[in-house]
């Protein structure tokens, strides 16, 4: 650890033991006792159904565990009962504001085993979607944040916005939120006529949304100091909570499965950059996925300047069985590193499904995170951390 | 040029988009009164071509959620070819889709080899009543009605594709 | 007032100022309401806000009132049931009361306070009261931090609230607020009459942390912590519901509008016009029709301050507890002391 | 362009990892991914040398499998006829296995992203293996996750409360013989109901589709 991470550490350690002793020092005193905040399951800032105990003295936060578990809808076991054309759409919905992206590690998954690539221009389209999908979630991301520290704005702006995206997935697949479109060996269908020009005008309001909120939020005085220091995650603690995503980019790891996984995706032909940030504080985190937004907008239109032509869907059998084996693949998703790691016995369906969902892994630091904070730095904090309830509990 | 500090920039991103908004008019719809058309692949309800189905199960099968009853006999039909031996079809008693449960996933109107099956961007028939979202055939053939044509594909889309 | 009302009884005169008072509190508030929280923050969030009640939706706010008199009036179980009632009731009594030293016209007034201002700032902190009360008898945990939360921001920003009006009673040498509006129309800056003297100009930093103050004091964003409807499901107003939860939601817009009020009275010149246009020498050379222009000129005043309050509440992020409290105690009540300083050396020197 | 092809340290680093475990290694199995079963005495070790020596810093996620075939299949059988048989017999994946459960882990490399997916036999009586929740800190929620999902114990494991479930639930849902009662409060509308005609006439006739 270098020595701001030590720093860091020490002063979260520092206010820890503070409030420890004034807890016990009160307790003797006044005879008062500290107090047991439950923040959810239903609350603004959980955005789903997330509950938050919290332990406060005063306002600062003695310790606090994130109980989760309203939202366990059994998808490992579910997927045992299901074929594999029925696990997509099951996944689709388990990070709701991404689901193209939760298809997609699946599919490659089931490709590995079964040894098939999807040709070129389904790669591609799917990279594109992909992307969108990001876009997307991201976007309400950054809306959402400025509701949770205060500002009513952004949020409007982002549903705007993000709109335009939504309806370029619906035009594509059919479906706005769960789209389904990924299939073993290839897409659905093609993309329909108008559809390349139509994404490129949308990804240019996108990036003046970008810009705005930027100007809007980012560059606000008030939000970067509600923001800056709050929270930080040094490296080492990214890694090994198994952090991903902008998160661990945050953090200062250089880390993009995009970038360092070869996958039968598109995202190799673009110029991009993976951006990361050194401080690991809420800042940092939510200024990673401002720049991904961008970066995603400009894969979109470099990839949609290149789709080859061809057929979407490789030669499959129409039943689906899927040779034995097993075979992990995960993606760069919207929340963080998505995966599956997939069980076949030969079957029509798979044996056993791990669903590696990234929020998981982004929300299991918050016991460690908000010790030490204030009941305000808490909704910062797990704005900046994004989770999804879906992708929690899955 | 000095910086210009992010509170005002702020402001000025607030007061603009109020401009716009009283200028250009605003990005919302006033639904009951105007409508978007979704787009037309847009998977809003499902449509039945009752003569098309065979009662063939091959939906109620492949349903992820078990939403799709099928209850058929059989019957003579008269041959198809003159003096032809007299066919044996599967007449539908009943096709319900349960909407209540259905994840419009679209699974069972890729898998229907008859082309019965077909989805309709129409939305709204939203009930008071849950039980009421329980499709029947006769139904779920009034929304033939609604299904538009397939749209045309982005330039270099295999043409084979149906 | 009086002298419009020489002939009326005394009974007469209170029922009428009554009902003025009723109406410079309501008309603003429905107002401020409709124009800037259903309209101006729609638009700046390009959508249209209400639209089906009334032409435009204008009238949403009577929908709305209606619908929160029909809901069940909520007091939970082990809330302090009479005090909890009274609690909503406290906060808009302070702004009736404020808004009784606020001239509105030569002789449109309702009392007229020798020690106006003094009077206003002590009323105002009454709500304060209001608010603690109810986030203490609401027995609810969030209910209670919005209530500390207020209370503690809204007695640290009382303290940089009349230390900017002093700057105001030094140079118009008068607590009352009909004699500051005179002072600053009648006035003169640099020689020129032209446009009497408003304090905006000469009490510019007084203006600046007297707007800060109010929007704190009004609980706005930036400083709506002890709302916060995203951390603590808006504070002390959690167990509120019905027509208990209308008046909260009338207090605020209300005393949103009376503080600009007083804002304008300070700082703007209140209802009047600078007197050198028509040859005005003294109060009581103002021509009568003032006492109907003035409100309107006073309402058109009261509507751009609240417009900026309004405006920055739509655009900022909120700032946490303490950084708020430092950025009173540190930063606007020194450069408040200094601008008393300043404005009172500068007097005596000019 | 920022792509950095890994396939080169994955290869390279296989034996780098098989020489660092030593005999802690029961079994492995190489095919992009590389795939361990390590002893259950040197769970916790084999993870420590991995994170200390070989530096897969980066916890990605713990779970387990129930190799025992569900008796239920996929909740498809008519409840008229009398349940199909099913093969239940216990048949490891890759890099074998002698238990029923197994709990495997990921972990990466963040430098040089090699990836390993260790395995390791959950003894069949005591369903107790070590937690490696000090080891990565990330495994602490994992492991309460598996715990309840399937009821493998982990020693020394600070709170192995349930996550998702009631504190009072019942049996633990992913392992296989734990029905799914989704699928057994009715019946599977797939289930052929076609009346055939009157007279039994089962010959397809003039069907030409």
């Amino acid at each position: 650890m270098s020595l701001t991470d030590r720093v860091l550490g020490d002063r979260q350690q520092l206010a820890y033991i503070a409030s420890q002793a004034a807890d016990a020092r009160l307790n003797v005193e006044l005879e008062t006792e500290g107090m047991t905040l439950n923040i959810g399951p239903q609350h603004p800032a959980t955005h789903g159904t997330l509950r938050i105990i919290a332990r406060l003295d005063g306002e600062q936060v003695v310790w606090a565990e994130p109980a989760c578990g309203y939202m366990h809808r059994g998808y490992e076991k579910l997927t045992e009962v299901r074929t594999y054309p029925q696990v997509t759409t099951l996944v689709n919905r388990i990070d709701w504001l991404g689901s193209f992206a939760n298809e997609v590690p699946f599919i490659l998954a089931a490709e590995k085993l079964m040894e098939v690539e999807a040709p070129p221009r389904a790669q591609h389209i799917r990279t594109i979607l992909f992307e969108l999908s990001r876009i997307a979630n991201v976007s309400l991301f950054l809306g959402d944040l400025g509701v949770q520290l205060g500002a009513i704005t952004p949020v409007f702006l982002a549903f705007r916005d993000r709109e335009y995206v939504l309806n370029l997935i619906e035009s594509a697949t059919g479906g706005r939120f769960h789209p389904n479109f990924d299939r073993i060996g290839g897409l659905k269908d093609d993309l329909p006529a108008g559809w390349i020009d139509e994404t490129r005008a949308v990804m240019k309001k996108l990036r003046g949304f970008c810009d705005q909120i930027e100007d809007l939020l980012f560059g606000n005085e008030i939000f970067q100091s509600r923001t800056r220091g709050i929270g930080v995650i040094p490296r080492e603690v990214a890694l090994q909570y198994g952090l991903s995503g902008a998160n661990l980019r945050a953090s200062g790891v250089d880390w993009d499965l995009r970038r360092d996984h070869q996958l039968p995706m598109a995202w190799n032909q673009a110029d991009w950059k993976v951006w990361t940030h050194p401080d690991g504080d809420s800042f940092a985190r939510c200024w990673i996925r401002l720049q991904e937004t961008r970066e995603s907008t400009k894969i979109v239109d470099q990839l949609l300047g290149s789709i080859p032509a061809g057929p979407v869907m490789a030669k499959v059998p129409k039943i689906i069985k899927v040779p034995e084996g097993e075979a992990w693949v995960s993606t760069e998703n919207p929340l963080g590193e998505m995966g599956y790691y997939i069980v076949s016995r030969g079957d029509l369906g798979p044996f056993r499904v791990k669903i590696r969902s990234a929020s998981f892994n982004n929300i299991s630091i918050t016991p460690w995170l908000l010790r030490g904070v204030y009941v305000p730095d808490i909704v910062t904090i797990l704005a900046s951390l994004y989770f999804i309830l879906g992708d929690i509990d899955r | 040029m000095p910086k210009v500090p992010g509170l005002v920039k702020g402001l000025g991103v607030t007061l603009g988009t109020l401009f716009n908004t009283a200028t250009k008019g605003s990005n919302t719809v006033q639904y009951p009164h105007e409508k978007e058309t979704p787009p037309i692949r847009s998977r809003g309800v499902i449509a039945l071509h009752q003569d098309n189905c065979t009662s063939c199960m091959l939906c109620s099968r492949s349903c992820p959620d078990w939403c799709i009853y099928i209850e058929a006999h059989k019957e003579l039909a008269p041959p198809r070819r003159e003096g032809g031996k007299p066919r044996q079809v599967n007449l539908l008693d009943r096709f319900d889709i349960d909407y209540a449960l259905c994840m419009y996933c679209g699974i069972c109107v890729e898998v229907c080899p008859f082309d019965a099956l077909f989805w309709s961007p129409e939305y709204e028939y939203s009930e008071p009543n849950i039980a009421d979202l329980l499709h029947d055939k006769t139904k779920l053939s009034e929304w033939m009605e609604t299904v538009p044509e397939a749209p045309a594909l982005e330039a270099g889309a295999d043409k084979k594709k149906k | 007032m009086s002298a419009l009302l020489a002939e009326v009884p005394y009974w007469g005169q209170s029922l009428l100022r009554v009902l003025g008072g009723i109406v410079a509190v309501l008309l603003p508030a429905g107002t401020i309401v409709y124009i800037f929280l259903f309209k101006m923050m729609s638009f700046m969030q390009s959508r249209l806000g209400p639209m089906e009640a009334g032409p435009y939706g204008s009238m949403q706010l009577f929908a709305e009132v209606g619908k929160w008199l029909q809901k069940e009036d909520i007091v939970p179980e082990r809330a302090d049931a009479r005090i909890f009632k009274m609690a909503p009731v406290i906060v808009l009594l302070s702004t009736f009361l404020l808004v009784a030293v606020v001239p509105f016209g030569p002789d449109a007034w309702f009392t007229d306070f020798e020690t106006g201002i003094f009077y206003a700032l002590a009323v105002s902190s009454i709500s304060v009261l209001g608010i603690l009360i109810a986030g203490w008898s609401s027995a609810n945990k969030y209910s209670l931090l919005g209530g500390l939360r207020a209370a503690g921001q809204l007695i640290a920003y009382e303290l940089p609230m009349v230390l900017a009006v002093v700057g105001v009673v030094i140079q118009a040498e008068t607590m009352n607020l009909q004699k500051i509006v005179v002072a600053q129309n009648s006035g003169s800056m640099f020689g020129i009459d032209t446009f009497g003297h408003p304090y905006v100009i000469s009490q510019f930093i007084g203006f600046v942390i007297f707007m800060i103050a109010i929007q704190a004091e009004l609980t706005q964003a930036p400083f709506d912590m002890p709302i916060a409807e995203s951390e603590l499901v808006s504070g002390y107003m959690t167990e509120y519901s019905g027509f208990r939860f209308l008046i909260f939601f009338i207090g605020e817009f209300a005393t949103a509008g009376v503080f600009a009020m007083i804002a304008s009275v300070l700082f703007l010149g209140g209802w009047g016009v600078p007197f050198s246009w028509f040859g005005w020498t003294s109060i009581d050379s103002i021509d009568n029709w003032m006492n109907v222009v003035g409100p309107l000129i006073m309402f058109t005043k009261m509507m751009l301050l609240v417009f900026i309050i309004m405006w920055i509440r739509f655009s900022y992020p909120r700032l946490r507890e303490d950084q708020l409290q430092r950025f009173a105690w540190k930063g606007l009540i020194p450069v408040a002391l200094l601008n008393i300083a300043v404005t009172s050396i500068l007097k005596v020197v000019f | 362009m920022s792509t950095t092809p890994d396939t080169q340290p994955r290869i390279t680093s296989v034996a780098e990892v098989k020489a660092a475990l030593g005999d802690r290694i029961v079994d492995s199995f190489h095919k992009e991914d590389l795939w361990l079963r390590v002893h259950t005495d040197a769970w916790k070790s084999s993870m420590r040398t991995l994170r200390d020596t070989l530096g897969f810093h980066y916890f990605c996620f713990l779970s387990a499998i129930d190799w025992m075939p569900s008796p239920y299949g996929r909740g498809e059988d008519d409840p008229t006829e009398p349940a199909p048989e099913r093969d239940t017999t216990i048949r490891q994946g890759y890099a074998g296995g002698e238990t029923r459960m197994q709990v495997f882990v990921r972990v990466t490399n963040p430098v040089t992203h090699v990836s390993v997916i260790v395995k390791v036999d959950v003894p069949d009586d005591s369903l107790a293996i070590e937690s490696i929740h000090d080891v990565y800190a990330g495994a602490n929620w994992h492991e309460r996750e598996t715990h309840e999902m399937f009821g493998i114990k982990f020693d020394g494991h600070p709170d192995l409360r349930n996550m998702y479930l009631p504190i009072d639930f019942e049996g633990f849902p992913l392992r296989k013989d734990f029905p799914l009662l989704a699928r057994m409060v009715k019946p599977w509308p797939g289930i052929v109901d076609v009346e055939p005609l009157p007279g039994g006439d089962d010959n397809q006739g003039g069907d030409d589709q």
